[in-house]
Formats: structure tokens, C-alpha cells, sequence
């Protein structure tokens, strides 16, 4: 029997993002037990709360190895909590780890026995496609606002590089601080007047932020990332204000089969997809390892790690998230498959770290319209 | 009946007893005292009788009512007035705001009773808007007791009132003491001055370990020479 | 012994002490008595170093004292008790006293993990002179009570115990009385003499009790309203006219306190 | 200069909100001598209930202001008589723990019962007034008002009422105010109710400044300890002023140090007042 | 759910406890004894975190250090860099009690906790510093053996400093300081000394944390799991007691992580959010313990006489 360990934060600063997380865990299990399940058998999810804080994640992680006895964890969402929990647990008991929204280069050359994977890009891509974007959307100059975090500070200098190198010009960086009741000061800081704010963080405070930025009239124009897309925000300030902003997300191309199998799965099982990142990375981890597992003909943690790039055989045949039926005879009768998820190719490398495509989103009329998918010129 | 009687009183802290069997009793309009050594359970019987400390037996009257055990926040209402033998002003409260939560439990103006304490305590008036915690030694006993008298009391319970006092003044307060007496308010004290209190007295006990020792007309324990050996200092 | 001279200090508008001098002899028992609100307390705390001058200097043995912190003070041989009792409430009666001794080993705590036998060894000599003490005193019965149970009066004595548990050369006793039952305040004051006449303490005592005072002390010093007034022995004060106004009272009843014993 | 005045402004705003929360945690600390480390929290249960209020009956916030006073001003008497009347008689530091605990239970109660994720009593913005080059926000006249005129009835009722002076004398001598026949238990719930309802009052203006999430109170807790130090413990003027100067220091702030260590001026403030002068920035009498 | 499981976990799970047990001395030094309302714990926490990272990781660009020293010089190196830090913010502090003592500290904390994260040419900033080695290639077995023989030390160490004469000044300082300074003691000095001892515990922690769990970034030394948890065990466990404090890490500990299962057991559409309740329950478990058993589960004792057995 195949346990996945889903190793989310349900309460602490990121639980919005791990209750949605936690959606697109179980509806890839449901998926998979629907097909048949794994070696025969139904797969299992535990899951555990990391708090948001290391302290606890690692704590949670190591209950999921040793008392649950899950064979991989898909989680966790902060690199502040996935880097602990890689190396105190999953490279020490040698238990595959598959983070779905840790960004931090730091995860790259991590010494994590190779345990350590994710299916959502670095940091760093997402920089330069942030910088394409400002470019498309005809912006010379904008100003900076980051959470002072390593996902906040990663994207914020990734862009600057880029956008500076690109011949624009950034008029104004602050870092800030969660949990404060005013940034009007820091707003007023690094706005000139004219040029788009770039908001890089949660929509915690980052809500706070876009509400001070425009009823101060600092800021009329808006540029976000993937952490900023979330529905709220625009139900909450008013779309009139929000038409236009744009962003990105890493994502897969949204015309691709698994995206829309993905899409219209989740809306059968829970509703609207909410447009927030991070569900269709965990659910494409999810998928990864039970395909490994079949791969592998064992539910044991190594040969599952060790199965993981080998469910992605350039060679081997195109699978999707909806085929995993199909995908477990071919690889039962020794084929090769390459499974394209929701996400995009979650093809693993060396680092087990895997090139992404980016959304260039847009506002209109108070819905996140995707403008195009496109993979970052580096 | 007498204003104030303790019956066969067992009390003290945390379950060990430091009073065995003790009996007390005060007639309105009557100046008692309370004398012995150190830790031999004055302070505790009259925290016991204002409901400080538990009873673990025995009754306190008031009055004849029972009042054994009642919260000490509603003796106050009931007119009895306790002033403790430590920490007995609102250091940071002015003397005219020490007075006046004297008579919280009272309604109506303060203006009136208060003048009656000024009357009492003249040196009271001259100080009222000073701060009560920097005040001398005697100025503090002088709101402690002023305070109690705010809610114009039948019973007046005093811990020690001259200790730390100068000579002159320990004179002026058994002065006041019988003065406030006069105006047929009980008192109840605990003194170490013995003898000058034991001479202002109408009645008084001798405690030690706990226990009644003697129990007479303050003369009569004045010239007791048992007493003046072992209670008195020869 | 100790020198005060010129001694200031004021609270405010108030003058608390004004420039007061006087000399504690070594080897006497000095008497400091004055009406309530005199200063005598705050010149003790200035002496002991807890309270800063104004203006003024203090001496022990020729030496300036001024301004030195209270533990200091101790090393040099002056110690106080307070007139508001202050014990270590949540400590037992002989920890109270075993904490005074100077100098002990113990209390340097990387010696006290290196040499603890020798430390041990050390803290049951400490053990010993603190039971002699709380016998002395009779209140041995109380030795593992914890001080905050204490009654009013037991505190004062414990305050005066720990005194005895060091080699003073000058105490400053304020008000040691108050609140002791006057059976046992006897024996206080042959303690006292005791330690005065065999082990060359110097006293300066602050006490209303005037048996005491007359019984100890030689001189007595008389301060009202800050100020020194007179300086003397018992018995040429109290014909002092400016004395029996400020402090003693006119009244026979100052008298009932038993001065005839 | 325009910009300095501008970010004064806003500093005064969010002072009057600190304000608020300081003087309720201020009385509480002077009557029961704890820092209570719920305060942030009650401060958001407080918004949340004004959030159902508005929801459910769709009322305006400001109607909803006083429900919301009153709940939590009860809720505060409640978790008083039901934890922290059984320990106030040991130390004070096990009410302070005890505080931290009820923080987590009611944080974790309005996730429970409201959700985690942000929201807002009336979507949308506020377009600010101007004033030449100043803006001013509306919301911001109605609270700095509402700021103002809570202030000044907590002030009546401390310099006028018995209750006011029971307060203090409880923070003075509790032994002794028992002994003087004050009842100890109805001036302490009292104390609860108003610092729950100031808090209350505190929390749903930081809901209408910026939005309702379960934290928002637990993050403001260091600046309302910082303005009730500053302003001297215990001394509810002093708070107010302690929020004042916090509010406005942190937006300063902006103009000679990076963001990030924003949050750090508050307490950097505060440590120097408490080394400086640890009687607060005005003296009291005290 | 297997035996071997089960003790793998329970050697995890241990390792957390001796952790934050060693932290609890520290406190139990500074509050229980001395009565220093320290509430920066995490600020020692991050210090001694942090300098056993910067000197054994191996070299990394952009920052100072990866010295790529032992493990011994790294714990070493945690608790003398703590002493400088400690000392400074008992200096600062020196004159504060209370209540105005834990404000300053916790303020004092959050600077430092800001200094690493905005810091980076020394801390590497928000991306921590990864690759933090066990010693000798120790698994989390070998490793929870050296965490203890740390707690024994420790607590050997700490109980004998709470016996001694020293204590004895400590426990007299925090009953009454100016009687202390009337008995000759100087009080600023034994404050500090306390001060700097018990912060140098809470570094030796942070030290051992950071070998434990191979990677610190400033997110784990924010208040709750840096601080108060630390007052919570001990508090709960009974504080002044050392038994007291390390029985309370284990229990709040346990409390901490066992509440998911009990939450687990409760219908979701009942509670809202099982997570959510968890804390809840957390909250409510303590309430309940400081209701029931004010002074700890263990309370103080006080120290043996010379000469009397125990
Ligand atoms: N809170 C307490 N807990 C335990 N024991 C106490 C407490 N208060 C007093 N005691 C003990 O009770 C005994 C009587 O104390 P009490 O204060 O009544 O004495 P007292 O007669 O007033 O003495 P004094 O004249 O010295 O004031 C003493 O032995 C004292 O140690
Ligand atoms: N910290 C202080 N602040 C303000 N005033 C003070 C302070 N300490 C003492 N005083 C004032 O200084 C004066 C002298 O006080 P002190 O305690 O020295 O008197 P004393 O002679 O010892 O009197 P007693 O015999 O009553 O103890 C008093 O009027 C007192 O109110
Ligand atoms: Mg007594
Ligand atoms: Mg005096």
C-alpha cells in the first residue's frame, strides 16, 4: 500500500495556500484510486500541519516517516520549512520529498542525498519572466515592494537583474515586514508618481499594501507574481481598481490536455478552480510518485526516488493525469512513459529541480485572464 | 451582646493552626487590647475576625450575627474598620483620595465625614494633596487610621497603631483613640507599647502561642506581676 | 569611626536632610532619635550608600565613603538593617542568614562546579554560626519556615540576625524595636551590648523607644526637620526644652512606657 | 516637508488605533500588574464580530462598532472569571502565560468559526479627500473621531466615577483595597470589560484601515507593549500619547532607514525609553 | 505503524525535547532562580544557531564564513559568541525588573531576528544557511545520544549552580534585592552572571538545533517556537524545579505534537478547520495546567541543607 505524506501549512502565516494545496493533493489520490490505485491496492494520504515554522514542520515530518510510515512527502510550501525537513528527515531517512511552491535557489545544491525534488520552478526563472512581462506590458520604470523573505528577495533581485539588463529602470525597492497595520511610509518611499508597483508577496499583507497604495494615491498600476494571484484580493478592493494589473504564474500551457483535465477534474470535485498557484504543483507530485512507485513495482521510499526520472523517459510515451490506468500497464508490461502534468513537463533534473513555463496573467474586468504561456529567455 | 466575639476560634494558614481555641470579645463603646509576643497570633486573630485568613472552626459574631468567614470586602458595610499592621495606605494616592475610598461602600457626600477626620487629625488637612507613600512614619498611620474612620465605623480594629512611632506622638494617638472612643466607636487593638496601651484600655488579653493567657481589666493586667515579667519587659 | 559632614539631600521641594555632621565614635553605641519625618532613615541610606547626597561627605576610619555602592560598604565592615523589614520572603529563616557571610567560596559558581566538596564543607560551617544565631534569638523553632511567614516582629529580629552573621566593624540598626515584644527587645539590647563590649561592633541605633535608647546609648544624636538640634546623653536631653517640644512630648503619659525600670 | 507631514498623518492614525489598544492593556496591567499577551487577539475577535454584525444585518461598521465593543467586553469579563480569577493570587507571570494560551485559543477560534483568509467589512477602496498636496482618507476623520471620543470617556469615567478610583487603588494595594471594603472582583471585571472593549473598538478600525485576518492583532502586540511602556505602565494618558509617537516614529521611519527594519524602530524606541527613562516619556506621580 | 517506526520517531521526537530542555535550564536559570523575566529567548536561540552555521558549513559566496570547522569548535563557538551579545543586553537592561525587563528583551529579540534576516553578508540572509552536518556522520540515533549527554551536563551543571551559594544569592536577589545589596552582594553582578549563563544555554541549544535539524533561516526564531514555548515548558513544568523544566519540555511537547491526533478524531464539519482546532486544543490543555497546577507540575523545592539528604 502507498502512503504519500502531505506535509502542508494549516495554520500559520501560509494556510490559505495549504488548504488549496491539500485540495489538489487528494484529488490526484482520488484520481489514481479511481484507476485502480497502486500495485493493486488504494493509495493513502497523511496529512500533517508544519505551523509555518521549521520548528514543527520537521517535527510533522518525521511523525509522517517513522509513525505513519508514508514512503515520499509532497511539501513542504515554504523553503524556510522544505530545507529543514530535507535535511534532518527526508535525506536522513532517506524518504523522497516533493515541494510544490518552494522557490528558494538555496533547494538547487542542497546536500539532500537527492531526496529533495520540486515541481514548481526556482526563483530565479520566474525573475526573468517577470521582467518579460514588465516589458510587454510597455513598462520602462517600476518601483519595488517585496516581503522581506527568501521567496520575496529571490523574485525581487532576479528582476531587477533582468529588467535592469533589459534598459529598465527600477525607481524604488523596500523590503517589508509582514504583520504591520501601515506601509503608506514605505509606499510613499518608492513611489515617483508615475511608475507601476511591483508587489511581491502574500495577500496577507499584500492586500494592505495594494489598499494603502491606492487610496494614497501612490500607486494607479500594478505588476504581481504568483503569490498575489489569489481572488480575494480583487473581490476585496474592487475590480475597477485592479483592471489592467498584471503578473505571472509559473504554469503549464493551459491548452495542453493535462491542464484541462486538471481544471476540469478539480471543478468536478471541489468547485471553481480558485485561481491560486500551488494546487496543480501538489497534485503533479502526487502523481509522480504513484507513477514511480508502479515503476519502481515497490512502495519502498528509495526505489521510488529512484523510479522518479524515469516516469519522465523522453522516449517513453506521453502520459497525462487523466491516463494513469493506461500509464501503470505500460510501465507494468516494462514501457517507458513520460507523464506531462498539470503544471507542465515535471521533468526532474539533476537537482530534481524542473524548468518551468510562465503565465503572463492579466486583470480583466475582475477576472485573472491569461494572456499567454511562455518559458523565459534567459 | 457584645459587639464583636470570637468563639473557640481555630485558624491559620494552610492548614497548620495558629489559633487554638481563642476567645475574644468586645462591648460596644469598650477599648480593647491585645498583647503578647512575637508570632504569638495577634495579627492573625484580627485578620481571622475581618475574614482574612479561614476559620477552621469556632464563630465570630457581630453584633450577634454570625459572621465567621464572610469575605472581608463586605465587613466594611457592616461598619466594622480594619486597619492592617503593614502597607495600610495607598502609597501613590493622595491623602484626600486615601480618605476617600475609605467610605467607598458609602453613598452621599464625603464632604461632611471627611471634615470629621480633618477634625481628628488636623496635620491630615495641612498634607491633604500630599502623595500618602512619601509620608513620614506617623503621617502614614494617621491616614490608615483616618481612613478608617471615613465609613464611620461601630468597630475600629487596629494592628499596631504607634509602632514606629515618636514618643510624642504615640501619646497623641492613644489620645485620639480614646478620643475617636468617645464617640462610642469599639476599638480593637493590637499593641506592643504595652503598657501605655494597656493604661488607655478598658480590657485586655494576653496571647501567646496562640492561646488565651490572661484576660482582665487593663489595670488589673498592668499590675498582674506575672504579666509585667513575662509580657511586659519586667 | 564614621564621620558625617555637612550631609544634604532633598525629595522634590522637600528637604529631607540638611546639612547634618556629626561622628559616630568607634567603639559606641550611638543613639539617632528625632520625631517621624526627620530625615533619620534617609541619612541612614545615605550612609549605607542606597541613597545619594546632595551634598556632604562620609567617612569610615578617615576614609571617604560617599557615593559607594552598598555592597562595598559591607566589605568594609558597615552593614544596616532596614526599618521596614526586609527579608527574602521565599527563602527559609537560615538561608536568610546564610546568604550574608561575605567571601564565600560558593558563590563563584565555576568554583562552585569544580571544588563543590570544598564548597559543601564550607556552606556547613555557614549552617552552624546561622543556628547559633537563630538560637540566640529564640526563634530556632523557625529555622526552616520559609521568612514571609514570619510575624511583624520575628522579621525584625531575623533583620538583626543577619547582621550578626558577619565580622561588622559599624552597624546601623534603624528601629530595631518597633514592633518587638519588649520582653524580648531586652534581650535585643544585651545582645547588642554584648557584641558592642566583646566584639568591638560600633552601633548607630534609630529607635522611639526611649528605655532602649537611654539603656544603650551614649551620646544620642536628636534631629528635627532635617536638621541636628542637639547631640548629648539621655538624661541631659530629656531637660532639653527644644527636644521635649520636637520629639519626647510634654505629657507624663511619654512616661508610662516603663522609663522608671 | 509636505511629505513629512503627509506620513504624519498616517502616523497619527495608526497611533490612534495603537492608542486604543494600549490604554485597555495598560489599565490591565495596572490593576492585575501582567502584560496581557491576548490583547492583540481581543482586538481581532473584536473586528470579527463587528464582521458578522455588518454581514448579517447589514449594518454600517460603526453601528456594528459598539455590538462588538459589548461582546468582546464580555467575552474578555468570561475568559477572566472562567482562567485567570482562579490564578490571580500566584504570580503574575502565570497569567502571563496563562494570556499567551487564551491567545492561541481565540486565534484559533476565529479561524475556526470565520476562516483564515482575508476579508473586509465593505469591498473596495476609499478615495482619499485632498487637500492640496495632503490626502486624507474619510475612514480616517471617522476614526480618528471615534478614537478621540473613546478617549475621552475612558477619561470621564477614571477621573469620576468610584469605579475610576477603585481602579486605581487596586493597582496601588490590592490587599488593602479588600480591606477598605472595594470589591476586588467587580473592579478587576470592570478593568476586563473595558480593556476588551477598547481593544474591540482598536480592532475593528484596523479592520476598516486595512483588512480582517486572524493574526492582525497578535502582530500589532509589540507596538501597543512599546506605546504602553513608553507612556508609563499603568497610565492610560500616557498610553495614548506612547501610541502617538509610536504610530508616527514607525512611518517616519521610512524616510532614513530600509523597510525592513521597520518594525524594529518601535521596539528600538521602546528599549531606549526603558533604558533611558523607565518611568515612561511623561513622569507620573507614581 | 511498526515498533522500528514508532522508535525512530520517538528518537526525533526526544532530541526536539532535549533541545528545548537545555533552553528551559537556561530560563530556569534566569527566571526561576533569579526571578530575570527574559522573553528574548529566541534572540540566544538565533545566535548560537547561526555561529555554529557560519563556522562548520562549508564555504559558501556572498557571505562570511563556512569556515568548515568541527562540530565541537561550532557548539563552542555558539556559546562564546553568545557571551558578548548576553552581556551587552544585560547592560542595556540593568536597570529594568519585570515586566519592563520582558518587554525590552522580546524587543531586543525581534532586533536581532531582523539583523539575521536583513543581514545577509553574514547570515545569508532570508535563504538561511543550508548544509549544517551532524557530527562524526551521526544519524538522528547517534546524534539524540550526544543531545542528551549535553542535557546531563547541563542539567548537572545547572542544579548544582541552584545548590550552591551562588544560587543562594540568585534565589535572595530575586526575593528582595536591596537586603541582597545590604548583605554585601553585589547585585548588578549576579544578575548578570545569571543573565549570561542561562543565555549561553539558550545559544548551546540554538547550537544543537541547528546541527539537529541542518538548516537555519531567520523564520525559526520568531516569538512563538523561540520564546514562549520555551516559558511555556517551563512554566508548566514547574519553574525554579530543574527536573521541573525538563519534564515540562517533554509534556508541552508532547501536547504540541500528539494534539493532531486528537484533532484528527473530531468531525472537520464540527470544528471548521482541524488544524485550526489543534491549536485550539493546545491552548486549552495549558489553561488547564496553569488552572490546576499553578506552580508545575513540579514545584520548586528548595535546596538541600549541607549535610541533609534528599
Ligand atoms: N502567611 C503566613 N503563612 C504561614 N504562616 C504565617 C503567615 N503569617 C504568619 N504566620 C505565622 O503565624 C504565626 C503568628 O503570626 P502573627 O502575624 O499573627 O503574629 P503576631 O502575634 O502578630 O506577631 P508580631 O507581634 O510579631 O506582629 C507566626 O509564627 C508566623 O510565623
Ligand atoms: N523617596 C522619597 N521621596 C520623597 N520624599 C521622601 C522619600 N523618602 C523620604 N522622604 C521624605 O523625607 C522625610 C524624611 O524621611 P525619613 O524616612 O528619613 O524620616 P525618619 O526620620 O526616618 O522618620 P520615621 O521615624 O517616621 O521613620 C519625610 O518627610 C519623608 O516623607
Ligand atoms: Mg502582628
Ligand atoms: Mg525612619
Amino acid at each position: 500500500e502507498l502512503k504519500v505524506g502531505a506535509l502542508l501549512p494549516l495554520t500559520g502565516d501560509l494556510q490559505a495556500y495549504g488548504e488549496s494545496s491539500r485540495n489538489g493533493i487528494n484529488l490526484a489520490a482520488e484520481e489514481i484510486n479511481a484507476a485502480g490505485g497502486v500495485l493493486g491496492e488504494p493509495m493513502t494520504i497523511e496529512i500533517a500541519d508544519t505551523q509555518t515554522e521549521p520548528q514543527s514542520g520537521v517535527d510533522a515530518a518525521q511523525r509522517l516517516v517513522s509513525v505513519q510510515g508514508v514512503s515520499a512527502i509532497v511539501g513542504a510550501l515554504s523553503s524556510g520549512v522544505t530545507i529543514p525537513v530535507a535535511s534532518s528527515v527526508s535525506a536522513v531517512e532517506g524518504v523522497p520529498q516533493i515541494s510544490g511552491a518552494s522557490t528558494s535557489p538555496v533547494m538547487t545544491d542542497l546536500d539532500d542525498n537527492d531526496f529533495l525534488f520540486r515541481t514548481t520552478p526556482s526563483d530565479a526563472f520566474q525573475g526573468t519572466a517577470l521582467a518579460e512581462v514588465a516589458a510587454d506590458e510597455g513598462m520602462d520604470s517600476v518601483a519595488i515592494m517585496y516581503i522581506n523573505n527568501d521567496y520575496g528577495e529571490g523574485l525581487a533581485d532576479a528582476f531587477t537583474d533582468s529588467f535592469e539588463a533589459a534598459g529598465g529602470e527600477v525607481v524604488g525597492t523596500s523590503a517589508y515586514e509582514p504583520g504591520l497595520a501601515s506601509y503608506r511610509g514605505e509606499l510613499s518611499q518608492v513611489s515617483d508618481g508615475e511608475s507601476p508597483l511591483l508587489l511581491i508577496g502574500y495577500p496577507e499583507n499584500g492586500q494592505t499594501i495594494l489598499r494603502q497604495a491606492l487610496e494614497g494615491g501612490h500607486f494607479r498600476n500594478f505588476l504581481f507574481t504568483d503569490g498575489m494571484k489569489s481572488p480575494q484580493i480583487v473581490e476585496n478592493l474592487g475590480a475597477q481598481y485592479l483592471n489592467g494589473s498584471a503578473g505571472t504564474v509559473p504554469q503549464a500551457r493551459d491548452d495542453t490536455d493535462a491542464a484541462q483535465h486538471f481544471t476540469e477534474a478539480y471543478e468536478a470535485s471541489f468547485g471553481e478552480l480558485p485561481p491560486v498557484p500551488y494546487i496543480d504543483t501538489a497534485y503533479d507530485a502526487v502523481y509522480t510518485i504513484a507513477l514511480a512507485a508502479v515503476a519502481a513495482d515497490s512502495t519502498d521510499p528509495v526505489a521510488i526516488r529512484d523510479h522518479l526520472r524515469a516516469v519522465n523517459d523522453p522516449d517513453g510515451e506521453p502520459v497525462g493525469p487523466g491516463d494513469f490506468a493506461e500509464a501503470a500497464e505500460l510501465l507494468g508490461n516494462g514501457q517507458a512513459v513520460n507523464y506531462e502534468g498539470a503544471s507542465g513537463s515535471v521533468n526532474y533534473d539533476d537537482n530534481g529541480d524542473v524548468a518551468g513555463t510562465f503565465a503572463h496573467w492579466e486583470i480583466e474586468d475582475g477576472e485573472y485572464v491569461t494572456v499567454r504561456v511562455f518559458e523565459p529567455s534567459m | 451582646m457584645s459587639l464583636l466575639s470570637a468563639e473557640a476560634l481555630y485558624a491559620g494558614y494552610g492548614g497548620v493552626d495558629i489559633l487554638r481555641d481563642l476567645h475574644l470579645r468586645v462591648e460596644a463603646d469598650e477599648i480593647v487590647v491585645i498583647i503578647g509576643p512575637n508570632g504569638a497570633g495577634k495579627s492573625t486573630a484580627m485578620k481571622a475576625m475581618f475574614g482574612l485568613v479561614p476559620i477552621r472552626s469556632g464563630q465570630v459574631r457581630y453584633r450577634g450575627e454570625a459572621i465567621t468567614n464572610r469575605p472581608a470586602e463586605r465587613m466594611v458595610s457592616r461598619g466594622i474598620a480594619y486597619v492592617p499592621q503593614e502597607a495600610n495606605v495607598f502609597p501613590s494616592l493622595s491623602v484626600v483620595e486615601n480618605l476617600e475610598l475609605g467610605a467607598y461602600v458609602l453613598r452621599g457626600p464625603n464632604g461632611p465625614r471627611m471634615e470629621r477626620v480633618f477634625e481628628i487629625f488636623p496635620r491630615l488637612k495641612e498634607r491633604r494633596h500630599q502623595q500618602a507613600g512619601v509620608m513620614s512614619g506617623g503621617e502614614r498611620q494617621m491616614v490608615a487610621m483616618g481612613r478608617a474612620l471615613m465609613v464611620e465605623p461601630t468597630l475600629l480594629m487596629l494592628d499596631e497603631p504607634t509602632a514606629g512611632l515618636s514618643p510624642r506622638l504615640i501619646d497623641e494617638t492613644f489620645e485620639r483613640i480614646r478620643g475617636i472612643n468617645q464617640l462610642g466607636i469599639g476599638v480593637l487593638m493590637v499593641e506592643q507599647n504595652a503598657r501605655q496601651a494597656l493604661a488607655a484600655a478598658d480590657r485586655g488579653y494576653v496571647l501567646a502561642t496562640g492561646e488565651n493567657r490572661y484576660e482582665d481589666t487593663g489595670p488589673a493586667l498592668l499590675a498582674n506581676p506575672e504579666v509585667a515579667e513575662m509580657f511586659l519587659g519586667g | 569611626m564614621i564621620e558625617i559632614e555637612r550631609i544634604s539631600r532633598a525629595f522634590g521641594g522637600l528637604q529631607a536632610v540638611r546639612s547634618v555632621s556629626f561622628t559616630v565614635a568607634e567603639g559606641s553605641v550611638t543613639g539617632l532619635i528625632g520625631p517621624n519625618g526627620a530625615g533619620k532613615s534617609t541619612l541612614f541610606s545615605i550612609i549605607a550608600g542606597a541613597l545619594a547626597p546632595d551634598s556632604g561627605v562620609v567617612r569610615l576610619r578617615g576614609e571617604d565613603i560617599t557615593g559607594l555602592p552598598t555592597h562595598q560598604l559591607f566589605h568594609q565592615g558597615l552593614v544596616r538593617t532596614f526599618q521596614i523589614p526586609h527579608e527574602f520572603s521565599r527563602m527559609t529563616v537560615r538561608e536568610n542568614l546564610m546568604v550574608v557571610p561575605a567571601h564565600q567560596r560558593g558563590e563563584n559558581l565555576i568554583h562552585s562546579w569544580l571544588r563543590w566538596p570544598r564548597v559543601i564543607e564550607e556552606d556547613r560551617a555557614i549552617l552552624r554560626q546561622a543556628d547559633e544565631v537563630l538560637d540566640f534569638l529564640e526563634i530556632g523553632h523557625l529555622r526552616n519556615e520559609l521568612a514571609g511567614n514570619l510575624s511583624g516582629g520575628q522579621k525584625k529580629l531575623l533583620d538583626l540576625g543577619r547582621t550578626m552573621m558577619t565580622d561588622a566593624k559599624a552597624v546601623l540598626l534603624d528601629e530595631p524595636g518597633a514592633g518587638v515584644n519588649r520582653t524580648l527587645l531586652g534581650k535585643l539590647a544585651d545582645a547588642i551590648e554584648r557584641l558592642n563590649r566583646e566584639r568591638g561592633y560600633t552601633f548607630c541605633v534609630i529607635e522611639h523607644d526611649m528605655d532602649l535608647i537611654a539603656r544603650l546609648c551614649d551620646p544620642v544624636m536628636v534631629m528635627a526637620n532635617g536638621e541636628l538640634i542637639a547631640e548629648g546623653d539621655m538624661a541631659t536631653l530629656r531637660r532639653n526644652p527644644q527636644v521635649r517640644e520636637a520629639y519626647l512630648g510634654t505629657g507624663v503619659s511619654g512616661n508610662a512606657g516603663g522609663v522608671a525600670s | 516637508m509636505i511629505e513629512i507631514i503627509q506620513l504624519l498623518i498616517n502616523g497619527i492614525l495608526l497611533g490612534s488605533i495603537l492608542a486604543l489598544g494600549a490604554v485597555g492593556a495598560t489599565m490591565i496591567f495596572g490593576v492585575l500588574r501582567f502584560a496581557h499577551f491576548a490583547h492583540g487577539d481581543f482586538m481581532a475577535i473584536g473586528a470579527y464580530f463587528a464582521l458578522t454584525v455588518v454581514t448579517v444585518f447589514n449594518l454600517p461598521v460603526l453601528a456594528a462598532l459598539p455590538v462588538a465593543m459589548l461582546l468582546t467586553g464580555g467575552l474578555a469579563i468570561l475568559i477572566d472569571q472562567v482562567v485567570y480569577r482562579r490564578i490571580r493570587r500566584v504570580q503574575p507571570v502565570i497569567l502571563l502565560i496563562a494570556s499567551f494560551a487564551t491567545a492561541l485559543v481565540l486565534r484559533s477560534f476565529i479561524q475556526m468559526v470565520w476562516g483564515g483568509s482575508n476579508q473586509v467589512y465593505e469591498a473596495g477602496i476609499q478615495l482619499p479627500l485632498r487637500f492640496g498636496p495632503l490626502t486624507v482618507k474619510p475612514d480616517h476623520l471617522l476614526i480618528f473621531a471615534a478614537a478621540a471620543g473613546l478617549v475621552l470617556i475612558v477619561h470621564l469615567f477614571l477621573s469620576r466615577t468610584r469605579m475610576g478610583k477603585a481602579m486605581r487603588a487596586m493597582s496601588d494595594n490590592m490587599d488593602l483595597a479588600l480591606v477598605t471594603g472595594i470589591p476586588a472582583n467587580r473592579v478587576i471585571m470592570w478593568t476586563w470589560g473595558i480593556g476588551g472593549a477598547l481593544a474591540a473598538a482598536a480592532g475593528v478600525f484596523l479592520g476598516m484601515d486595512t483588512r480582517l485576518h486572524p493574526v492582525m492583532g497578535w502582530t500589532l502586540l509589540l507596538p501597543i507593549f512599546a506605546a504602553t511602556i513608553l507612556g508609563g505602565i499603568g497610565r492610560p494618558y500616557g498610553a495614548i500619547l506612547g501610541g502617538l509617537v509610536i504610530g508616527c516614529a514607525m512611518e517616519l521611519s521610512t524616510l532614513v532607514i530600509p523597510g525592513a527594519y521597520k518594525p524594529a524602530v518601535a521596539f528600538a524606541i521602546m528599549v531606549a525609553t526603558l533604558v533611558f527613562r523607565p518611568q515612561g516619556i511623561i513622569k507620573g506621580n507614581a | 505503524m511498526d515498533i522500528a517506526g514508532l522508535s525512530a520517531y520517538a528518537v526525533f521526537f526526544l532530541s526536539l525535547v532535549g533541545i528545548y530542555a537545555i533552553m528551559a535550564l537556561g530560563l530556569n536559570m534566569q527566571w526561576g532562580m533569579t526571578g530575570q523575566f527574559n522573553i528574548g529567548i529566541a534572540g540566544f536561540f538565533a545566535v548560537g544557531a547561526y555561529t555554529t552555521a557560519i563556522l562548520t558549513t562549508a564555504p559558501a559566496e556572498g557571505r562570511v564564513g563556512g569556515f568548515d570547522l568541527p562540530f565541537g569548535v561550532g557548539l563552542v563557538g555558539s556559546v562564546i559568541a553568545c557571551i558578548p551579545v548576553a552581556w551587552l543586553v544585560a547592560r542595556i537592561t540593568a536597570r529594568l525588573r519585570t515586566d519592563y525587563l520582558a518587554i525590552a528583551t522580546i524587543g531586543i529579540a525581534e532586533i536581532i531576528r531582523l539583523f539575521f534576516v536583513n543581514e545577509s553578508w553574514l547570515s545569508n540572509g532570508t535563504r538561511g544557511i543550508p548544509g549544517i552536518e551532524k557530527p562524526f556522520g551521526l544519524g538522528n540515533n547517534g546524534y539524540l545520544l550526544i543531545i542528551a549527554a549535553f542535557v546531563a551536563v547541563t542539567w548537572l551543571l545547572v542544579e548544582i549552580a541552584r545548590r550552591s551559594p551562588w544560587g543562594r544569592v540568585l534565589r535572595a536577589i530575586r526575593d528582595n534585592e536591596p537586603a541582597t545589596a545590604a548583605a554585601g552582594k553585589d547585585i548588578a553582578r549576579f544578575r548578570r552572571q545569571a543573565f549570561v549563563t542561562g543565555s549561553c544555554l539558550m545559544a548551546l541549544g540554538g547550537g544543537l538545533y541547528a546541527h539537529f535539524v541542518g538548516f537555519v533561516s531567520p523564520e525559526a526564531f520568531r516569538p512563538l517556537y523561540g520564546t514562549f514555548l520555551v516559558w511555556v515548558m517551563l512554566i508548566a513544568g514547574g519553574s525554579g524545579n530543574n527536573l521541573g523544566a525538563m519534564l515540562g519540555a517533554l509534556v508541552v511537547w508532547l501536547i504540541w505534537s500528539s494534539t493532531e491526533m486528537i484533532a484528527g478524531l473530531v468531525p472537520t464539519a464540527l470544528i471548521g478547520s482541524e488544524s485550526a482546532f489543534r491549536v485550539f486544543l493546545i491552548g486549552i490543555l495549558l489553561q488547564i495546567i496553569l488552572v490546576s497546577r499553578p506552580q508545575g507540575l513540579l514545584p520548586e523545592k528548595r535546596p538541600p541543607m549541607p549535610g541533609e539528604k534528599r
